[in-house]
């Protein structure tokens, strides 16, 4: 596979997907970068005056920071805890023989077609409203008080609508991983006298270590860059309880049509995704030969 | 011990019968070996006896008790898979150890034994590699190595060298047969490899469709083939079989006459055949010769070289004592009578 | 595959799928109910499930609304012209990252991925500026373009994990036949792929499909697709459930009803070479 | 033909204007009307990014007494100087063409306006022996909210808006304290959140929410409490006037007859505008990049006149004509009839007044119109929610918004130091 | 035509030389087979001739062309792959064609052709099926159509019957010799399999790390091994490589016996041992004796069956016509001479 007439066409058949990327992802980055110096909002936008790094030291030192920081963490981490344990048990679950087996699949990767907005206006609307809102009234009826979920626990809300738009997409592939398991080493396993928890814990799992960290890769991408659920439930609050960088960034710029701060917001974001990025990459270096 | 009888085993997917009515006795300590062609049910079998699959009828008693309802880690019995269904994220030293951890053996004892099972098997080397860093020989001592640690009433084999190449097969035979003779436990053995089951097995098991079609030492399968399909079965090349006037000049349907059991010559025998293919190997030429006793090409071994090529004429003399005869239902006939001729 | 599973366990095992099946389908389940409340049945308390007089209404009150069978047109092109375009560009690129790779091919890969994690915001109003610039805003193609870009990462990557699996023996088998390169793609590594390219091809329609940021901020009314559709019937004055749960249902029944036909696709595909 | 793109939000009167538009299509053959409608939020959100990129997207849009003086200012807006001869602009409620107005120009067309009002149920008023008086005080709000509660029967003594926002809670927080007589900022623009009217109100409001307020108030905004309402769960609401129209429209409420309309109460004895605090009127205005300003101002002409009053009252009742515009209307007997809250409402509009004065350098009553208002007023609305669903508490909160407004009114170069 | 010459060719990957500067000359119509232990460079030869690798240095010449820069298609050869590499989304019709089409063949001459090659490969009756449906030996089969139909100038196979079972494989390998001597083009084999290489060749070429061992005809390599690596490696089983005492013997530093060299007898001989382990395959005994002679077991092939068992007591006889006498550097030595002793 390599002759020097083929690696030169690959390299020409790589070119303009790289090309378009770096297009994509260096022209708006140097604008933003640009931006990030000025002082520049929306409802003056004709006179941008250069102003150094006050746009970054306005940003980090905002109070709402270092929460939106950790709110971006817990969000992330809570759905990827909630989506790959939810999706390993859903997955065992899938991989029994029982009746209506194919509907109750369909039944289960719904929510991964339902838009982000569709989702969170049904949950915050239809599910979590503590008045009208199903769960609200299933808890009324057993005669306890309904949670009022967007400003209890707003993070937790956030992180059950988000969580539940992903659950189908990991126990897809987790559910794919369970069944390459191949029968032999399951019933090595068996003859080795492993009992089911033993065959889970030994042999299951760590068989589906390679499709749990692709599930937590591709996910994070998303999930670092989580707004409309956000926007559409709590806004961000109350206080900045359910903040995190993205909308902390989107706010500078939607509301208060600050683009010098939210450019260095986003540069900030940007920054902090590498290091994510990288803890990834360290993560799934030795996981995911490419 | 490792005594294993099977009686009147039947296992049936569905509606297809795949073993029907199957007797079966192994004593202890025997190395047994089922062969037949492919599809035939030996997986299936060997995987009724390992408690793999439900019988459909019939009882499997290992060392005298009733083990048709046990589940696999109750009988006692280690596998060896063809694949051989290591655990790739363990290392060789976890493989080995995991049958021992599963029985919750404390964990001085299992490195001990570890340690034991690597040593025999010349594993030392690789203790603390994943399998996939190891070689196809080297990752089938694994397998057995995670059989032995156990000590098991029996050990299952499911076609443990397919996978290896010519050289490296050659090798692990002689090394599960020396195993064998040390530890002297019952070894089932499924292969569909000619060598294979002649050199190591005790007794020989041919299955046809879930039958067996004869049970013996290799070298009483070799000599006195109960029929026409354990006869084209064991031993290759293939014994050539004959019908038609040959046949018929032994009182016979069909006579069998293996290739090393004809006499070469250039110039004078029984038949006359040209040459279609000569194979030379330095120890052994291989004919297939054209002849009109019988419309295939017969195949005739001679040893060391014997120059003839495609197209030379040759002359074959079957060694009388040496034809097999087989009456109309393939079935050997008693004596090995003369030609009338 | 082995023992019998004993029907009292399978009737368990479907008692305890079938609810947990319920749960996670509930919330588009009561969606699809309240769809077809009025507005005072929606809140009504305790919920009524069944028992109501089903009503169109609301399909029909959104519908003179707004016209939905238009932004579903552009969801469709924006969705399908993306990811044809998507295709063009990563079938070439995964082609010579899985047959012909180089020590930097992971980190091209991963680099691409990485692209996806800026967020969109911090870049509105340049890609904003750019398409006024350019006159694209509003504009079908502007739209593909960018949707196009932000899943082309992902689309590499489906793709390349996907040619993987195939054996780089074939299209050496072509090249010693005579094929030129083009040949050896469209002939013979395509249609080989069609499986994973169909899924691949499900998954970016979902993503286009359900892309909400870009499609909301660079289209007005031309261009605009189901997202923004339903961005008119969040939450207007009044009582809103039912249309909400109308609007709602319109705007995820297309792909729900493909995704649904085509899951095992789909399944196949997501695996991102997880699976092995 | 021209093609107009009109950005408008999903209000009710506006989806009606839509629905409408076959008839000004009729009028005018040669201008067609292309709706953009879209939630508030994200509609802001659009026409602030294209007016301030030049993105030319829309002819008119739909904004509010905000934008208004902002955008004019900036001259990112056509002065509306060609409405017609037939448009009587001096029909137009004072109060409302003032704020709509820079340098004596109007330069949006006031759509419908609002200001607020005490909702309050008759019903449960009686039960309780309590009479409403013209001018509620928040006293006697105190008293009866604690009288009318009764959790078991599911009735909350007051329902207030708590969804964090500039147009959400801090509309009506920002309106509370003016009614105890404070600002958002003194003469020299520094926030006065942690001054007596503040503390006062705020606290008032989180006791009384607390004490008598629905579950879940803290997310609470104009349609949750509007569908609590209708649901006959609350027995007062102080919110926007437009709230009278849907409560007493029997297919949106279960409680239509039972409604009494009073003023905003007051916190202080002579509180300013008579408690009046709120005054917001949706308004089209055409966009400085428009290239169809001419049709533009047409259909605005055509949306906002008194025909249009007529014309929405033969097709759908005059009940439902968009209130708050115009001095006709409230003459109108056929209008006062049908609308019980038109008095009510007309009031309270009138009593509004948006002016700077001595004491308040910023135009607007529940909001400041300066640009920094939004971003600060959300943050300081998500402080408010904070306290209210008691993860802080009021004067911690109060404390961190004087903070955070601080910072922005530094960093906007209000507060020179 | 098809002459393929290489010329000093040298191949590395990075740093890592694969083949040293090689010179290999294949002639017009022969049958060449290249053997050597795994990862010997059998493969990247193979590449190489076929263009699917760079060389590193040197020429490749095809029919006195410098065909070094040319791409794959330009060289016209025809490669069958091991896992034979058959389009899986064409019929086998389509298959065939391919190699055609790509050439701008008209419709009507690509059937024409197609049609022949089937017929030749017996391959009519599957002429519509994806190879999904074929079996292992058909598939195999249209992979050679696939290659015949272009009339190249040689063919490359690859390990082609390596996934087939044993018994398919002798037919295969059958009907790639008569192929060969229908055409009679070139063709360049590899493959790992001592009965493929000796009795398929005109000549086989043995390689080592890269480097030519000996070349020659398979009997020559049999009869003739030019050191001890050939001699090891070709013939199944192994020569007896012994070096010491027994060796001087016959002024060695290392003599070699082949196992079918060796009289055996119960009784006397030249060296005596214990059986090992023995096997017996009804047509031939092997046995592994272990002897005073040399530190490893020696391999014995006796014809037949030759009842003794492991443990027993034999005698070996090697024929001394048949000794190979190695020097220090394991080349042959000219003469087999006598023993002093
Ligand atoms: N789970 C199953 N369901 C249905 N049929 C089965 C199942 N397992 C095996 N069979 C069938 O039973 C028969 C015997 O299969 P088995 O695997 O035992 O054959 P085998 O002798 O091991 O063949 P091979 O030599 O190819 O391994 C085959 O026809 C096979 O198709
Ligand atoms: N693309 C490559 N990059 C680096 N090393 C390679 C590459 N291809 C082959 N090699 C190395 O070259 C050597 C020769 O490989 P080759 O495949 O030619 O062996 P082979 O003789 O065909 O072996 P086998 O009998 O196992 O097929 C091996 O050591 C292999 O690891
Ligand atoms: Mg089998
Ligand atoms: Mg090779």
């Amino acid at each position: 596979m390599a002759t020097l007439h083929t690696k030169n066409a690959a390299r020409a058949m790589m070119a303009p997907a790289v090309i378009v990327l770096l297009i994509w992802m260096i022209v708006p980055l140097a604008m933003t970068l640009y931006f990030s110096t000025l002082n520049y909002t929306l409802y003056n936008p004709f006179s941008t005056p250069f102003v150094g790094f006050e746009n970054y030291s306005y940003f980090l030192t905002d109070p709402t920071f270092l929460a939106a920081l950790a709110n971006t963490l817990i969000l992330v981490i809570g759905v990827l805890a909630i989506t790959v344990i939810g999706g390993v048990l859903i997955a065992l679950l899938l991989d029994q023989e029982f009746y209506g087996v194919n509907i109750v699949r369909l039944m289960v990767i719904a929510p991964f077609f339902v838009m982000p907005t569709v989702a969170a206006l049904v949950w915050k609307n239809m599910m979590m409203n503590p008045v009208y809102g199903v769960i609200g009234q299933m808890l009324s009826a057993i005669g306890l008080t309904p949670i009022d979920w967007m400003t209890e626990v707003p993070l937790l809300s956030i992180v059950i609508i988000v969580a539940w738009q992903w659950l189908p997409f990991a126990t897809l592939i987790l559910l794919t991983a369970l069944q390459s398991l191949s029968s032999d080493q399951k019933e090595a396993a068996e003859m080795d006298g492993a009992g089911a928890l033993s065959i889970f814990w030994y042999i299951t799992l760590p068989h589906m270590s390679r499709a749990i960290t692709v599930v937590i890769l591709i996910q994070t991408i998303f999930l670092l860059s989580i707004y409309a659920e956000i926007l559409v439930t709590t806004q961000g609050g109350p206080g900045a309880q359910s903040t995190n960088i993205t909308y902390l960034v989107a706010q500078q710029a939607t509301s208060y049509g600050d683009i010098g701060a939210a450019s260095a917001g986003g540069i900030v974001a940007v920054i902090l995704a590498n290091i994510v990025a990288i803890f990834l990459v360290r993560l799934i270096g030795k996981n995911l030969d490419a | 011990m490792g005594q294993i009888h099977l009686e009147k085993v039947r296992k049936a997917f569905g509606d297809v019968v795949i073993i029907p009515d199957l007797d079966l006795k192994i004593e202890d300590g025997e190395f047994v070996v089922f062969v037949g062609p492919s599809g035939c049910g030996k997986s299936t079998l060997l995987r009724l006896i390992a408690g793999l699959e439900d019988v459909t009828d019939g009882q499997i008693v290992i060392d005298g008790q009733d083990a048709t309802e046990l589940p696999p880690a109750k009988r006692g019995l280690a596998m060896v898979f063809q694949s051989y269904a290591l655990y790739p994220h363990m290392s060789v030293r976890k493989n080995i150890a995991f049958p021992l951890k599963m029985a919750g053996m404390d964990k001085a004892e299992i490195d001990k034994r570890v340690d034991y099972a690597a040593k025999t098997l010349n594993l030392d080397a690789y203790i603390d590699r994943r399998p996939a860093n190891l070689s196809g020989g080297q990752r089938q001592r694994v397998a057995i190595g995670r059989a032995i640690v156990r000590e098991p009433k029996a050990f299952l084999f499911d076609e443990p060298l397919s996978n290896l190449d010519a050289a490296l097969r050659v090798g692990m035979r002689l090394e599960i047969s020396e195993l064998h003779q040390r530890l002297k436990t019952t070894m089932i053995y499924v292969t569909h490899d000619q060598v294979e089951a002649m050199t190591m097995a005790d007794k020989i098991v041919v299955l046809r469709a879930g039958n067996i079609e004869q049970v013996g030492s290799p070298l009483e399968l070799y000599s006195h083939p109960r029929n026409t399909f354990v006869a084209g079965f064991i031993g290759s090349p293939k014994m050539n079989l004959l019908g038609g006037a040959e046949a018929e000049k032994y009182q016979a349907e069909t006579i069998g006459i293996r290739p090393e059991h004809v006499r070469l010559s250039t110039t004078e025998g029984s038949w006359k055949g040209t040459v279609k293919v000569s194979e030379h190997l330095g120890s052994d030429t291989f004919l297939h010769v054209e002849s009109p006793v019988h419309d295939e090409p017969l195949t005739v071994r001679a040893d060391g070289e014997f120059p003839v090529h495609a197209g030379d004429v040759v002359y074959l003399t079957p060694e009388e004592d040496k034809i097999h005869r087989f009456d109309g239902e393939g079935l050997a006939m008693k004596t090995n009578s003369r030609a009338v001729a | 595959m082995a023992r019998k599973v004993t029907t009292g366990r399978k009737i368990g095992t479907t008692i305890f799928a079938w609810f947990v099946g319920l749960v996670i389908f509930f919330p588009i389940l009561w969606t699809f109910l309240t769809s077809f409340k009025t507005e005072l049945q929606a809140i009504s308390i305790p919920p009524v499930f069944v028992g109501f007089d089903w009503t169109l209404e609301n399909y029909r009150t959104i519908q003179t609304q707004s016209n939905y069978f238009h932004f579903m047109a552009n969801s469709i092109y924006l969705s399908l012209g993306s990811t044809a375009l998507g295709l063009i560009f990563a079938i070439p690129a995964a082609w010579a990252m899985a047959f012909s790779p180089t020590r930097r091919t992971k980190d091209v890969l991963l680099w691409m991925l990485s692209t996806k994690m800026l967020p969109a915001v911090g870049v509105l109003i340049p890609i904003y500026l750019l398409f006024v610039r350019f006159g694209l805003l509003d504009s079908r193609l502007g739209l593909i373009v960018v949707l196009f870009l932000i899943n082309l990462p992902i689309l590499v990557w489906m793709l390349y994990t996907y040619f993987k699996e195939i054996p780089g023996e074939i299209l050496e088998a072509a090249r010693m036949d005579g094929a030129s390169l083009s040949k050896e793609i469209t002939q013979v590594l395509a249609p080989m792929a069609v499986p994973g390219i169909a899924s691949t091809v499900l998954l970016n329609v979902i993503l286009s499909w359900n892309e909400a940021f870009w499609t909301l901020n660079l289209t007005t009314s031309n261009a605009a697709p189901l997202t923004a559709f339903i961005a008119s019937f969040s939450s207007p004055q009044g009582n809103f459930y039912a249309k909400l749960s109308a609007a709602s249902m319109l705007a995820i029944a297309p792909i729900l009803i493909v995704g649904w036909f085509s899951q095992k696709q789909l399944v196949r595909g997501l695996t991102f070479g997880a699976v092995k | 033909q021209t093609t107009l793109t009109i950005g408008t939000v999903n209000n009710s009167d506006m989806i009606r204007m839509q629905g409408l538009t076959p008839e000004f299509e009729k009028q005018h053959p040669d201008i067609k009307v292309n709706w953009v409608t879209l939630e508030e939020n994200i509609l802001r959100q659009r026409v602030t990014t294209d007016i301030a990129t030049g993105g030319g997207q829309f002819d008119i849009m739909t904004i509010g007494t905000y934008e208004v003086p902002i955008w004019a200012k900036q001259g990112w807006l056509k002065p509306l100087d060609g409405l017609g001869d037939n448009y009587d602009m001096d029909d137009l409620i004072p109060a409302i063409r003032s704020a709509l107005s820079s340098d004596g120009k109007l330069y949006a067309a006031p759509f419908y306006a609002e200001s607020v009002l005490t909702l309050y149920r008759k019903d449960l008023f009686e039960k309780a022996g309590l009479t409403m008086p013209d001018k509620p005080t928040w006293d006697f709000i105190a008293e009866a909210a604690e009288k009318v509660t009764d959790k078991d029967a599911g009735v909350y003594g007051i329902c207030l808006r708590g969804k964090p926002g500039w147009g959400e809670n801090m509309a009506f927080l920002g309106n509370m304290a003016r009614e105890f007589g404070a600002n958002y900022f003194d003469a020299d623009w520094k926030p006065q959140f942690e001054s007596e009217g503040w503390k006062k109100a705020v606290s008032l409001y989180v006791d009384l929410m607390t004490k008598y307020g629905p579950p879940g108030a803290a997310s609470n905004g104009f349609n949750e409490n509007l569908q609590l309402f209708g649901q006959g769960k609350c027995g007062m609401w102080m919110d926007a006037s437009v709230a009278a129209s849907f409560v007493t429209d029997p297919k949106q409420s279960q409680v239509p007859d039972k409604v009494g309309f009073a003023a905003a109460p007051c916190g202080t004895e002579n509180c300013p505008n008579d408690g009046f605090n709120w005054l917001w009127a949706w308004s089209l205005a055409i966009p400085d990049s428009s290239k169809k300003a001419d049709a533009a101002q047409t259909f605005i002409s055509w949306a906002t006149s008194k025909e249009y009053l007529d014309l929405v009252a033969s097709k759908e009742g005059w009940a439902n004509v968009p209130p708050g515009t115009r001095t006709s209307l409230y003459k109108n007997s056929k209008y006062t009839e049908a609308a019980p809250f038109a008095d009510a409402t007309l009031n309270a509009i009138q009593h509004a007044n948006p002016e700077p004065t001595a004491d308040k350098p910023y135009y607007g009553l529940q909001f400041a119109a300066i640009p920094e208002f939004q971003g600060l007023g959300t943050a300081v609305g998500q402080q408010m929610a904070a306290a209210l669903s008691g993860s802080t508490s009021v004067d911690q909160a109060l404390k961190q918004s004087q903070a955070i407004a601080t910072r922005e009114m530094t960093r906007g170069g209000y507060i020179k130091n």
